[in-house]
């Protein structure tokens, strides 16, 4: 394709652009106008783009990734499994994640994990949202739709596991997503472990 | 999200493949808003850094519209991460293109509004004609592109030379000034604006309404979530990808696109793994600010202000 | 040497040998679970399938959809033969990546993962799981299976150190085949058929022979995992060194697995070395990383007992230098390790040519049950090469030190190591010296009656060498980076000598090593 | 007239002054220089800053909004019968109630004055009351917080600096602006004895006499030239005194940059003077109200936009900010002061303003003058058209009026000069430096012979005539 070339002329000087006063007078009257419309003008008219913040908020959109929040199983313990997915997925390096197994007398014990540490520096996360992405259970999510809250320690930043599982979605829930069953519920079809070997 | 969007492309061309259409039309969408708000900032803030503050304002004011659609489809204002390899993160909201359709009137009110407060002061005219002035011969010999090399009176612009995603389908003209100076400079720009919204009305036209967005490959981009969660071959899929990264064939590309200030080039060297084995960036402002030494020698000090602006640098692109 | 052609390429074979074996020495990976270089052929994972191309084609009837008739119509298509089991034969032509070869392996992928858990967040395989990369070389399709799969025991307790899952089990029959080849104990065995069966115990055992860790070893996906290793670390954060085991005087050879982030050693696996340990490693040998991180020296201390206090590096050089000279060298004992690299020890006898001192000890672990597999009756990994240090002299023994310090023949020992056979109490004749300087990298019973403790780097830290017990000298390199402050023995050594106004003759390893050479030529 | 009445009266209008320009003048400009400009750029402008309320008194506030709202709708009511009988006696031409017709005005005022703060008490205790006891009141305690925050701040003072002259440079810079307002006029005379009578139009008044300004000097405007041009050398010693190469770049910037305009402030007066005939601030302003005001002259106009130019450029305003302006200078002069001194270049900068607004329009709009007001109050003529509507008001009462309308002058003029403040870029040293010796000086200077000829031939006259005939 023939490229179309659209050349910018440079207009000459007027006049009225030479002794300034004219053409000045006709940007600042133009100026002048919004001043008047947005001072005195209806409503509706007005072109005002910023809102009072703390007293009104703009209201994030739906995808808007906030502060991580971690995910409950229905009896309230992570769902997060401590696969560190997320962490392997994290930019900045700012998960960290100890994994624990449940005693060996728990049902869950060969079917599930934990994370013993579960810790994000909000500080060093640039909320690329690559954890989230990289979740294969649902466990970790920035749907909060909050930022984060100003502090001027540094340690208040670093979110451990249960700070981040206190966090409800913008929906207020808790629970997850992931349609896995746990092992113990009735629906969970895991097998005695007392057949014998 | 051009940036992103040049990385996409880049390794894309290496594993030979190409995104559906709809995801291409919504990258060149989302391309050209990020454009038009890279050009609303670098000319808001030249006119602010001459002291002018009130352009400044009203020009970030449809930045910040601009962003508003970026954000309600990617999640951030600024730190987008939303182009991925094989597509998007996620398809275009319900809204879409109902808010693009709503922007463009507001970008054109602000660009008139803005040649009205501006181009015809001569306080600004003394301080951006003949200022800065970059000739064509040594914009091609600093290697520079974008609107500062097509100020000098260069119509190069990747869209057209090298047309890549759609960019083919869509009728737009390329700006040229004629002397270089910084006020070519924010005319071109200016005048980019204005173009960027004609393709943006076109592609939201041709755009189609549904259809996948993501190529269809597991080795390539993440299985669906629902998927992940109940299938072991999703899951198998998915932590490949998280653990070793995206696997591209053995070779070398190289890839550009036309970013905010000029052709954004990729250089990327793969060993067949799934880091890579050597990336470079072409940035853009790294040459444009090069040559700003050319634009700058035999002016005043007080020049500075309005070139540097002009050249719109990007701190980022620069180190290195 | 006869010749076949695998997938367009040449490839010689020794006569007697399969198609995989001669493919796998050449570097050519025929998708495999079952197979194992060190263990027979069981030909039952069915994924090495092969087509032979050349020669008479052996047919299969099958039944085909057929789209214009809408049925489905007999056919036939080409019978593969698996790889692990066809004999290599001159001239044969065989493919291993045409179409029909590829719908099989991808079928056989999709069937190994019919029942498969969704087990990749919690499996430790993940990251080093054959099912995972193999699915997506082979197979890359979702799954077309609509129902709930298959249950089966999870979580079983093998043993002391193994835990089973069922459920992720593909039978190779490998860890069984394991158990009966390389630990002759027939321990595991496999119940039950189509995709009820699993892998379980002999009735009355439990996985506790030598060799237990092999089994998940040999594993291709997480079926078996380790108790120790278990949730411990994701692998794909690991990264590799080669090392040599410390365990005993056999050296099998190791993959040092570590985490860079951390610098921190999480497991050994066996290297291959066909003189060696061939495949395998015994149990207490995979377990002897645990000694690096634990009781380790990090600071100089001098002092005995409750006085024991830390002090800086130099200080603590200058003090052992000092104690030393006060010692007449005829009356200074030197102790070399067999716990530390033949270079060390090197440093060390060389140290003591220095001085003059000629009466060299050798301070070595007591022995353990060897058996005629891998493990070696000596558990010390340098004896042989300590000796070599030391000018192939006998050298005597940590009882002899204890005999000569009381009869006063020494007055002050250097010692290299933490190990010895000895308790603390039998030592305890040398808190009576004045000048007992311990280089260690780890508490022990030398360095507590010692009245200078000077740390130094373990073997995860150096570069050196052990020669085992069949003279075989074997280099190894450091992994991490050793923690601050701490040098490697023989750069101690050097300084030592240096604060003592002795030069020993080299600057680097390479150096020291030239000196290696000599010490060798003339122990021969 | 006793020397104790003047030293009392000139003290009081000193505090007048002080008030109008420290007290008011300066810190409302703070905050209407960043309401106005959020207006422009259509933002919301400051309003963060809060007094505010403990829970106890929101509660009292809340719970005293509705007898407020009672109280202000009564006297209100009030008013209006006020006003309708006030009416009804105004018609009458008699008084049938047995009140004055001073007590009706005095109620009418009264009880309207009363209804309306009490209608914007509810008002605000509403507005309080919603925002949870923080008293915003449309950001106008900015200049509070600001002044908090000047005096809290620390106050640094460069190491290698020039103590005496760093901490005598804000002092230097904020003294003359405030000092220029001792020679203007802010409304006619006052007869102190005459107070509350009408004043004949014409004719000489006896009694105390009270000019409504600090000090009645008969060089005036050289004056306020003279007293503007030390304002200079606060700018020029603090750029030096920082040990700062930006301070002293802004420094000399500033020094060059207002020595050259003040030629052309000087030159664009004298057709002024020529037209006046006196270099009395408060001649000019009697001239202007007898005649016409200047700007209405046609080489008046000229000159007054010449002045007004060359006066935002002696203030060191954008378009003219090249002493501060942060993009090449960082902060120029200023670039090493914080805390009060700060504030007093600040607040020296906003008194520049508001002085020049004053002189601008003592000058050219007039002064205090009202149109259609007299010494004895309204009359409203229609030009060639005879007959007019006169109301008589009391002497008190015009001065005030006069006092009213020359302070909305100055704040047409402050506004206007925030209008080009936040609107314009700025010039080049070199343009700036071309257009004072190039453009304004060779204008000015030919005005001066134009205005001569303008005069000379009668046709100012003429324009006088004319105009008088006019209005």
């Amino acid at each position: 394709m023939a490229v179309e070339v659209k050349v910018i002329k440079k207009p000459g000087r007027t006049i009225a652009e030479q002794v300034y006063i004219p053409e000045i007078a006709k940007g600042l009257g133009f100026a002048m106008g919004r001043f008047f419309k947005n001072t005195f003008g209806p409503q509706a008219k007005k072109e005002i783009a910023t809102v009072k913040y703390p007293e009104e908020k703009v209201e994030y959109p739906e995808r808007f990734r906030g502060i991580h929040r971690l995910t409950q199983r229905t009896d309230g313990s992570p769902r997060c499994v401590a696969c560190l997915c997320c962490s392997t997925a994290c930019p900045a390096q700012c998960i960290y994640i100890e994994p624990a197994e449940y005693d060996p007398d728990d049902p869950r014990y060969g079917y599930e994990r934990y994370p013993s540490v579960f810790m994000i520096d909000e500080l060093r996360c640039i909320f690329c949202g690559y954890c989230v992405e990289a979740c294969p259970c649902d466990a970790i999510r920035m749907d909060t739709g909050m930022h984060m809250p100003p502090s001027t320690q540094r340690e208040h930043f670093l979110y451990d596991k249960e700070t981040l599982l206190s966090i409800p979605g913008r929906d207020g829930s808790y629970l997850t997503a992931n349609p896995r069953h746990e092992p113990g519920d009735p629906t969970h079809p895991g097998v005695d472990r007392e057949r014998g070997h | 999200m051009l940036n992103n969007v040049g990385w996409s492309l880049a390794v894309e061309k290496l594993l030979q493949i190409e995104v559906p259409e709809r995801c291409q039309y919504y990258r060149v969408i989302l391309g050209e808003l990020s454009r038009i708000a890279d050009h609303f900032t670098c000319n808001g803030a030249s006119a602010m850094e001459l002291g002018a503050f009130t352009p400044f304002l009203w020009l970030l004011k449809v930045r910040d519209w601009v962003w508003d659609i970026l954000e309600r489809e990617t999640g951030a204002r600024m730190t987008h991460s939303f182009g991925r390899i094989g597509g998007m993160a996620a398809p275009p909201t319900a809204s879409f293109k109902d808010d693009v359709r709503q922007l463009i009137p507001e970008v054109h009110k602000v660009v008139k509004e803005t040649e009205i407060m501006l181009l015809r002061n001569r306080i600004f005219l003394d301080r951006m004609q003949g200022v800065g002035v970059l000739t064509k011969e040594q914009a091609l010999s600093y290697g520079v592109t974008g609107p500062v090399a097509r100020s000098t009176g260069i119509p190069y612009d990747v869209r057209k030379d090298h047309p890549y995603m759609v960019y083919d389908r869509f009728d737009f003209d390329v700006p040229i000034g004629e002397d270089g100076d910084n006020w070519d400079r924010f005319m071109v720009r200016l005048e980019e604006i204005r173009q960027s919204v004609r393709i943006i009305e076109q592609a939201i036209e041709q755009m189609p309404d549904d259809g996948p967005i993501n190529v269809d490959d597991p080795r390539i981009v993440y299985p669906d979530k629902d998927e992940v969660y109940t299938t072991i071959e999703a899951t198998i899929a998915h932590f490949k990808l998280v653990m070793e990264g995206l696997r591209t064939p053995k070779g070398e590309v190289y890839s550009f696109t036309e970013g905010g200030n000029g052709e954004l080039g990729f250089h990327i060297v793969s060993d067949g793994s799934g880091t890579p084995y050597r990336v470079r960036v072409r940035p853009p402002c790294w040459y444009n600010l090069a040559a700003s030494r050319e634009m700058l020698l035999g002016g005043m000090i007080a020049d500075i202000i309005p070139t540097f602006g002009s050249v719109n640098m990007i701190g980022g692109e620069c180190d290195r | 040497m006869p010749k076949f052609t695998l997938d367009g390429r040449e490839i010689s074979f020794d006569p007697g040998e399969t198609v995989m074996e001669a493919a796998w020495r050449e570097g050519i990976e025929i998708p495999h679970y079952c197979w194992h270089p060190g263990l027979s052929v069981a030909a039952n994972c069915r994924m090495c399938l092969v087509h032979v191309e050349s020669g008479r084609q052996m047919e299969m009837p099958q039944l085909a959809f057929d789209e214009k008739k809408g049925e489905y119509v007999p056919t036939t298509k080409p019978k593969l033969q698996p790889a692990c089991q066809l004999a290599a034969a001159e001239d044969i032509v065989v493919s291993s990546t045409n179409d029909e070869v590829k719908t099989a392996q991808a079928s056989v992928q999709e069937f190994l993962l019919l029942n498969h858990p969704v087990d990749c967040p919690i499996c430790d395989q993940a990251g080093e799981c054959k099912l995972q990369d193999y699915y997506y070389e082979h197979q890359a399709t979702l799954k077309r299976k609509l129902t709930e799969p298959v249950h089966k025991p999870k979580g079983v307790r093998f043993g002391p150190t193994i835990i089973y899952d069922a459920e992720r089990c593909i039978m190779c029959t490998r860890c069984i085949r394991v158990c009966d080849e390389v630990a002759k104990d027939h321990v595991l065995d496999m119940r039950e058929r189509g995709n009820k069966n699993e892998i379980v115990l002999a009735p009355g055992r439990e996985l506790d022979h030598r060799y237990t860790l092999m089994t998940e070893h040999v594993c291709p996906v997480g079926a078996l995992t380790s108790q120790d290793f278990r949730f411990k670390a994701r692998v794909w954060f690991l990264k590799s060194g080669q090392g040599v085991c410390t365990g005993c005087a056999t050296g099998c050879n190791t993959h040092v697995d570590y985490d860079p982030r951390y610098g921190k050693v999480y497991r050994l696996r066996p290297r291959d070395n066909a003189d060696v340990n061939k495949y395998w490693m015994c149990d207490d040998g995979m377990m002897t990383y645990t000694r690096h991180d634990t009781d380790r020296l990090l600071m100089p201390t001098t002092g005995r007992g409750d006085e024991r206090m830390p002090v800086g590096e130099d200080e603590a050089l200058d003090l052992a230098a000092e104690k030393l000279k006060a010692v007449d060298a005829s009356k200074l004992a030197v102790v070399l390790s067999a716990q530390h690299t033949t270079e060390d020890n090197l440093a060390l006898a060389k140290l003591a040519a220095a001085l003059g001192a000629d009466q060299l000890y050798l301070a070595a672990l007591g022995g353990w049950e060897g058996d005629d597999i891998l493990r070696s009756d000596d558990n010390n990994p340098n004896r042989a090469g300590a000796t070599q240090a030391a000018g192939g002299v006998t050298l005597k023994s940590v009882d002899d030190l204890l005999a000569d310090a009381q009869s006063g023949a020494v007055q002050g020992v250097v010692a290299l190591g933490w190990a010895s056979a000895e308790q603390l109490e039998e030592l305890a004749p040398l808190t009576a010296l004045d000048g007992v300087v311990s280089l260690t990298s780890h508490v022990g019973a030398f360095p507590a009656v010692a009245s200078v403790a000077i740390p130094v780097a373990d073997i995860f830290e150096i570069d050196g060498s052990f020669v085992n017990d069949k003279s075989m000298p074997q280099a190894f390199r450091p992994v991490l980076a050793p923690p601050t402050g701490v040098d490697p023995a023989w750069k101690t050594i050097s300084a030592l000598a240096g604060k003592l106004g002795k030069d020993l003759g080299f600057q680097d390893l390479q150096s020291l090593r030239q000196g290696l050479s000599d010490a060798v030529e003339a122990a021969q | 007239m006793t020397t104790t009445f003047l030293v009392v009266s000139s003290l009081v209008k000193v505090l007048v002054i002080l008030l109008i320009t420290v007290g008011a003048f300066a810190p409302i400009l703070i905050w209407a220089e960043r309401r106005q400009s959020a207006m422009i750029q259509d933002r919301l402008g400051p309003s963060r800053a809060a007094i505010v309320l403990p829970d106890s008194a929101v509660v009292f506030i809340d719970r005293a909004r509705l007898p407020l709202w009672r109280l202000a709708a009564l006297t209100g009511i009030v008013a209006i019968v006020a006003l309708i009988t006030l009416t009804f006696v105004a018609i009458e031409g008699s008084n049938p109630l047995p009140i004055s017709t001073s007590a009706l005005t005095a109620s009418l005022v009264g009880f309207g004055a009363a209804s309306v703060l009490l209608r914007a008490g509810y008002g605000v205790h509403t507005m309080i009351v919603r925002n949870g006891g923080r008293i915003m009141l449309i950001g106008l305690l900015h200049p509070l917080a600001d002044a908090i925050k000047f005096i809290f701040k620390e106050d640094f003072v460069p190491p290698k600096s020039d103590k005496l002259l760093f901490s005598a440079g804000p002092i230097i810079a904020l003294i003359p602006a405030i000092a220029a307002f001792a020679v203007i006029p802010f409304a006619s005379t006052l007869h102190w004895d005459y107070l509350n009578q009408v004043l004949p139009r014409t004719g000489e008044i006896a009694g105390p006499a009270v000019p409504m300004q600090v000090a009645s000097i008969n060089v005036g405007i050289l004056f306020i030239f003279a007293i503007a041009s030390t304002g200079i050398i606060g700018a020029a010693i603090s750029g030096y005194a920082s040990d700062n190469k930006y301070s002293l770049l802004g420094g000399i910037r500033a020094a060059s940059q207002m020595v050259s305009y003040e030629v052309v402030l000087g030159l664009t007066l004298v057709p002024a003077f020529m037209v006046y005939a006196s270099l009395r601030l408060e001649d000019m302003a009697m001239w202007q109200h007898r005649h016409m005001w200047g700007i209405f002259i046609p080489p008046l106009t000229l000159a007054a936009i010449n002045f007004f130019v060359a006066a935002v450029a002696e203030t060191k305003r954008v378009p003219f900010d090249l002493p501060e302006g942060e993009s090449e200078l960082v902060g120029g002069y200023l670039t090493e002061y914080s805390g009060m001194k700060f504030g007093m270049f600040f607040m020296g900068e906003f008194v520049e303003v508001v002085s020049l607004a004053a002189i601008a329009s003592v000058l050219f709009l007039g002064g205090w003058d009202v149109p259609y007001l007299y010494r004895d109050g309204f009359e409203f003529t229609l030009p060639f058209v005879a007959g007019s509507l006169s109301v008589p008001l009391v002497h008190w009462l015009v001065v005030a009026i006069q006092f009213v309308i020359f302070l909305f002058k100055i704040i047409i003029l402050i506004w206007f000069q925030l209008m080009i403040r936040w609107s314009l870029p700025r010039f080049r040293y070199d343009q700036l430096m071309s257009l004072c010796w190039k453009g304004l000086l060779p204008v000015s200077l030919l005005n001066i012979l134009v205005v001569g000829a303008f005069m000379l031939s009668g046709w100012l006259d003429i324009w006088v005539a004319f105009y008088e005939k006019l209005f």
